[in-house]
């Protein structure tokens, strides 16, 4: 909704050879399943005729809505949606705008090997879903690509409500790293039994939890020094060539929202949307083909990061991770060094 | 140091085992006395972790200390339900007490929902841990246990020596007999759904020392809560502590020398070989 | 008196854990011949219905139905075989009409018609011979006790059975009921060519109808005979009145 | 019966009309009532309320999506799959039935959903099945809403003419008698134990073969989709606000239930789960015959 409050009024709608396009955002619930979904999008196109198309959020249904927006010929720029398997599919009409699950950890890997190259053993534990699987097998991958060697790589259920035993098999392997994680609940429980169990490592990066500011409050001072990886920052600065700046949009998501932080979920929104007005710009034209075309040929920096697609696949190649620390209480941008707003601290002190 | 990994996942099994069982009691009681399948059970025990939680951030009290406020809310609810709902359906097939308990469970759900969202909500480390040997002992875990332990006592000396406690395992045994020798059966179905809801919100405000939760947990527990009263048998407290402490030692036995992946399925595996062996679960009653 | 014998239960032992039942008994029930079953409450009567019915397995002896030794088939295939019986307490398919209760018997007893369509005839019939014919639409639940018991024989009768178990149909019956019930069972004899077990309390009534007799007490036959040897039997009369218990079961 | 012929006339013609937002929509009405057809089947007939019939949705998903994967290059209509979907859940329930349906009243409920979680938690655990991933389809299947629509209609007929078989057949009656008194049926002649089972699997058949049209429309298929245990309570609501045991009961539930279910999520989104639940209580406390029921008692129409 930001994204069309900045069009239509900030940059006075899309110009698209003469004349100005103003947003019209169509949503509905998916209430998470994939039978509704295949409903909803039928309805957004048919009924609602709409010309572009988002991807509701988790990847399971992203995939549904890619094989009806495909079956139409319709474009969808995907948000939420990250596992790397929807582009390998053979859809073309998918634009991806966020990293993939695939690269999620790549970040946390980099950092480490900058900052300890001393560091050889890492243990990946993660939550028994599409994501994380990804996640965390695209972590391993990358592992050992640069000469880490993954001493733990196991999965807990999604539905896990005590991981000691998994944390205990990883305390036997005592790792330099620990990386993974899943959900909002199953990421602070690992964090919290790391402590109780006293299982140490240099470094903690987990998916997810760590950006929620529940982490913190849930966790208190055991939070601190836990890092993890997001797709933005409200404190992030890229260098910005295309859209507005990182303040403008936080600034104008705290007013429309009852001054709320945005998450990086928000932001990414934003993106896909700034990533179609540029298309569409680019193109000059509404027409699904020419502004496909267009994303081929595109490369911006924007406040979310810089954005470019691999023509072949849709899949987004350009956007990095961020890497998150909490630094005694506040939450803080460490990794990559061009849009870091402070040094990671490293190693972690023992709990 | 195998010997001391094993000791850990003893010691794991038998925290969560424990933490199981008592979230279950409060099921075997209304199950066992009332007949009636509370697949809503899962979501008053997230009630009750709610209730400790928020006593705790709003006024800083230990979850122990707000133990007599939070079961006393557990109680009240449980005669409100029971009036509300249980009454009307009591003689009812199986499928109006499922569904009428499935749509409560929605509603305890999506309420918390929409009032306390979906952020993950827990309680910070408020016991410390202590190590034995290399074997760490999780301090709020251990508590869980005891408590777990103690009310389970109290629970049998309750049903063993009171009159109340009496007449409520007649009516285990066979309400129609039960109240042809004077028990009044509905003033102990009513009592009985109290006390059930009570322990689930007794097991709730233990679940949030421990473990950190959201409303979709419910749903996990409420599965858990069956698996747990059908292998430990209905009608005596020690079986569902029992039962509990089977299924914990069995997940996690499971997650450190098979998958991790696979240990839920343990317990619904375990809760259908129990009911395949004995068509009646454990407690083969008359009726 | 029948031609042939058409169930013969030889040294049947039923337990219960330490309880024993049924201690070897052995009773035999002609074609077409009414067998009163007494003896006192928890002799063993209904145990006994519940062997031959298959309900209960016998730890010992064997019943053989026509020649066919039974034993242990579950209750599904000894009813296809002939065998109908009424429970001791009513026990009516409540939510069914009273007509598709008695069809159940139609379609699965002995008779085992194919489809309702075929057993209608039968189901006509039978609602018709026990006087149940005006009530047929109504939902079983609502029939009155004495209704319900004729029910319970309607049931049994739509199967065609070859032998025919009554578990106490007399049972609170007013003593005009009584006859009524009487003419009914021995009209079955006559038109349908049934034999029958009656277990009864309604001394008068058994004594009437029954050709044979057979006293149960505590898990044994202690007398067995025409109803007018029986009544004078030592042992009967000590059974009946109480002399002092030799050891016995309890049901 | 005519408006019946009538109405199904007109549905049947919706894909032709060309608004494919009607035919999904529609879809999931099908979906409902097909799957309170395949409940009813088992529980409306014999009483035993099965608290896990969506593991036969699943496997038929699971079952189809293999097939498709392995013989799509044979150029068959995906949807011809789904008949082995629907093949396999049966033999699911043959191979489980005879254990399970020992099992009486709330524990033969308990015991169901037990059957259903560990499949679950076993399917997203072996690797041939996708594992966590879940099975996507998308690359071995066209997007083709019509013929999965029609798919849907066929099942949904052959659903209610096996029904409308059953409830007048000697299975039938057998299958009433035991949820009447089973105990009462078993000594009167009634192979109780071969009744269930088979009642068991005739159910499985048409949740499997649901689940495989529905797998291959949504082109993915995961656990947590396909072995929902609100899908399972969805057909016990829609099978119980028709009216349970009946030959319409199923049809009308279906249909109710799904277009208030499509309203409330497109009108209130994020109450609507809230609004269910409270539906679903006053639905067993005032409603307990369900649609059907109440007009049987009111006009005498035979359900």
């Amino acid at each position: 909704m930001a994204w069309q409050y900045y069009v239509n009024n900030v940059t006075n709608g899309i110009m698209v050879n003469g004349t100005r396009y103003y947003v019209q955002l169509v949503y509905y619930d998916d209430q998470s399943s994939n039978t509704q979904v295949t409903a909803l999008y039928e309805r957004l196109i048919t009924q609602d005729k709409v010309d572009f198309l988002f991807t509701p959020y988790s990847s399971g249904l992203g995939f549904t809505a890619a094989t009806v927006a495909a079956s139409h010929g319709k474009l969808i720029v995907a948000t939420g949606v990250a596992s790397d398997t929807i582009w390998k599919q053979g859809y073309t009409n998918v634009i991806g705008t966020i990293t993939p699950a695939s690269k999620y950890l790549v970040s946390t890997i980099d950092l480490l090997k900058t900052y300890d190259p001393t560091a050889k053993n890492i243990a990946i534990v993660y939550s028994d879903d599409i994501f994380s699987a990804m996640c965390a097998a695209g972590a391993k991958n990358y592992s050992l690509q640069n000469g880490f060697n993954v001493v733990y790589y196991g999965k807990y259920p999604s539905t896990a409500t005590d991981l000691s035993s998994v944390l205990t098999s990883v305390k036997a392997t005592n790792p330099d790293a620990i990386i993974g994680g899943g959900h909002f609940a199953d990421g602070v429980l690992l964090i919290k039994q790391a402590k109780q169990l006293n299982v140490n490592a240099k470094l903690f990066s987990i998916l997810v939890a760590t950006d929620e500011p529940a982490f913190y409050q849930s966790l208190g001072s055991d939070a601190n020094y836990i890092m993890g990886p997001s797709q933005w920052e409200p404190d992030v600065n890229y260098p910005v060539s295309y859209g507005p700046s990182n303040q403008w949009f936080v600034s104008t998501y705290m007013k429309m929202f009852n001054n709320e932080t945005p998450t990086y979920h928000s932001a990414e929104g934003f993106a896909a949307g700034l990533y179609l007005q540029a298309a569409i710009e680019k193109a000059q034209s509404l027409d699904t083909a020419k502004v496909r075309a267009a994303f081929n040929t595109l490369s911006l920096n924007t406040f979310f990061g810089p954005l470019q697609i691999d023509p072949a696949t849709g899949i987004q190649v350009a956007h990095q991770m961020v890497i998150i620390q909490w630094q005694n209480g506040v939450k803080r941008t460490v990794w990559p060094p061009s849009a870091a707003v402070a040094n990671p601290l490293y190693p972690k002190p023992p709990w | 140091m195998v010997w001391e990994i094993l000791a850990q996942i003893l010691l794991n099994g038998f925290f969560t085992g424990s933490i199981y069982g008592l979230m279950a009691l409060g099921l075997m009681l209304i199950w066992g006395v009332l007949r009636i399948i509370n697949i809503a059970h899962g979501a008053l025990v997230i009630l009750g972790a709610y209730a400790a939680f928020w006593l705790f951030r709003l006024y800083g009290l230990n979850p122990f200390y707000s133990l007599p406020l939070v079961l006393l809310i557990g109680f009240l609810l449980g005669l409100s339900i029971h009036y509300s709902l249980v009454k009307p359906i009591l003689k009812a097939p199986e499928l109006s007490s499922l569904l009428v308990f499935f749509g409560l469970s929605l509603v305890i759900v999506n309420l918390m929902l929409i009032y306390w969202t979906a952020n993950v909500r827990g309680l910070p480390i408020l016991y410390p841990s202590y190590n034995v040997g290399s074997v760490t002992v999780i301090g709020d875990r251990l508590l869980a246990s005891v408590t777990a332990i103690v009310t389970t006592a109290l629970l049998m000396v309750f049903l063993q020596f009171t009159h109340l406690g009496r007449s409520i395992r007649a009516t285990v045994q066979d309400d129609e007999a039960a109240s042809l020798m004077g028990v009044n059966v509905n003033r102990i179905y009513a009592i009985t759904m109290g006390i059930g809801v009570l322990l689930a919100s007794l097991g709730g405000a233990l679940i949030a020392l421990t473990t950190p939760f959201t409303p979709y947990t419910s749903d996990i527990y409420a599965l858990y809560a069956f698996a747990v009263v059908v292998i430990g048998g209905l009608g005596n407290p020690l079986g569902t502590l029992l039962g509990g402490i089977i299924i914990g030692e069995a997940e996690n036995f499971t997650v450190a020398y098979y998958s991790p992946g696979m240990a839920p399925a343990v317990a619904f595996i375990l809760l259908v070989l129990v009911l395949a062996l004995r068509p009646r679960g454990l407690l083969s009653r008359r009726r | 008196m029948a031609t042939g014998i058409i169930l013969e239960a030889k040294d049947v032992v039923k337990r219960f854990g330490g309880l024993e039942a049924l201690r070897g008994v052995s009773v035999e029930v002609g074609r077409e011949e009414i067998l009163g079953l007494v003896g006192p409450n928890g002799s063993g009567k209904t145990v006994f219905f519940n062997v031959v019915t298959g309900v209960y397995k016998p730890e010992g002896g064997r019943i053989i139905f026509k020649g066919r030794d039974i034993t242990g088939l579950p209750p599904h295939a000894i009813a296809r075989m002939g065998i109908g019986r009424t429970f001791q307490v009513p026990k009516p398919f409540s939510a069914m009409s009273v007509r598709d209760n008695v069809m159940i018997g139609a379609l699965f007893g002995k008779h085992g018609a194919k489809n309702p369509y075929e057993a209608a005839k039968v189901v006509d019939e039978v609602l018709e011979l026990t006087g149940l014919a005006g009530k047929a639409d109504l939902q079983a639940g609502l029939l009155n006790v004495p209704e319900k018991r004729r029910l319970e024989m309607a049931r049994a009768l739509a199967s065609r059975p070859e032998l025919l178990l009554l578990d106490e149909v007399l049972a609170g019956l007013t003593p005009t009921e009584i006859d009524e019930a009487l003419g009914m069972i021995r009209s079955f004899r006559k038109e349908l060519g049934l034999a029958v077990i009656m277990v009864e309390h309604v001394m008068r009534a058994v004594m009437n109808i029954s050709d044979r007799i057979v006293v149960f007490n505590a898990g044994r036959k202690i007398a067995e005979g025409s109803p007018s040897e029986v009544a004078n039997d030592q042992a009967v009369i000590e059974a009946y009145l109480g002399a002092p218990i030799t050891g016995g079961g309890r049901e | 019966m005519l408006t019946l012929i009538g109405f199904e006339a007109l549905a049947i013609a919706i894909p032709f009309m060309g608004s494919s937002s009607a035919t999904s929509l529609f879809m999931s009405v099908l979906e409902y009532m097909v799957l309170a057809y395949s409940i009813n089947l088992l529980t409306g007939f014999t009483g035993y309320v099965d608290f896990g019939h969506v593991v036969f949705f699943g496997i038929g998903a699971y079952a189809t999506a293999v097939m498709v994967q392995s013989f799509h290059a044979l150029g068959v209509n995906p949807y011809v799959f789904s008949i082995a979907g629907g093949l396999m859940a049966s033999l699911f329930a043959l191979i489980l039935g005879a254990p399970i349906l020992k099992i009486r009243g709330a524990y033969f409920a308990i015991a169901t959903l037990g059957v259903s979680e560990a499949v679950s938690v076993i399917i997203s655990n072996t690797p041939a099945l996708g594992g966590s991933y879940g099975m996507p389809l998308a690359a071995y299947v066209k997007y083709d809403l019509t013929s999965a629509y029609l798919s849907m209609w066929i099942l949904l007929l052959a659903a209610m003419a096996v029904t409308l078989y059953v409830a007048n057949s000697k299975f039938g009656y057998g299958l009433r008698a035991i949820r009447e008194d089973e105990d009462a049926a078993e000594v009167m002649g009634v192979n109780t134990r071969l009744y269930k089972v088979a009642a068991y699997v005739l159910s499985a058949f048409f949740a499997g073969v649901a689940g495989g049209i529905f797998g291959i429309v949504t082109a993915y298929i995961d656990t947590g989709g396909y072995f929902s245990v609100s899908k399972t309570v969805e057909m016990l609501v829609a099978m119980m606000l028709g009216g349970y045991g009946t030959l319409l009961g199923p049809l009308i539930g279906g249909f109710v239930l799904s277009l208030l279910e499509y309203t409330t999520v497109v009108y209130i989104a994020n109450l609507h789960l809230l609004v269910f639940g409270v539906i679903l209580i006053l639905l067993v406390l005032f409603l307990p015959e369900g649609i059907v029921g109440v007009l049987r008692r009111r006009t005498r129409l035979v359900g």
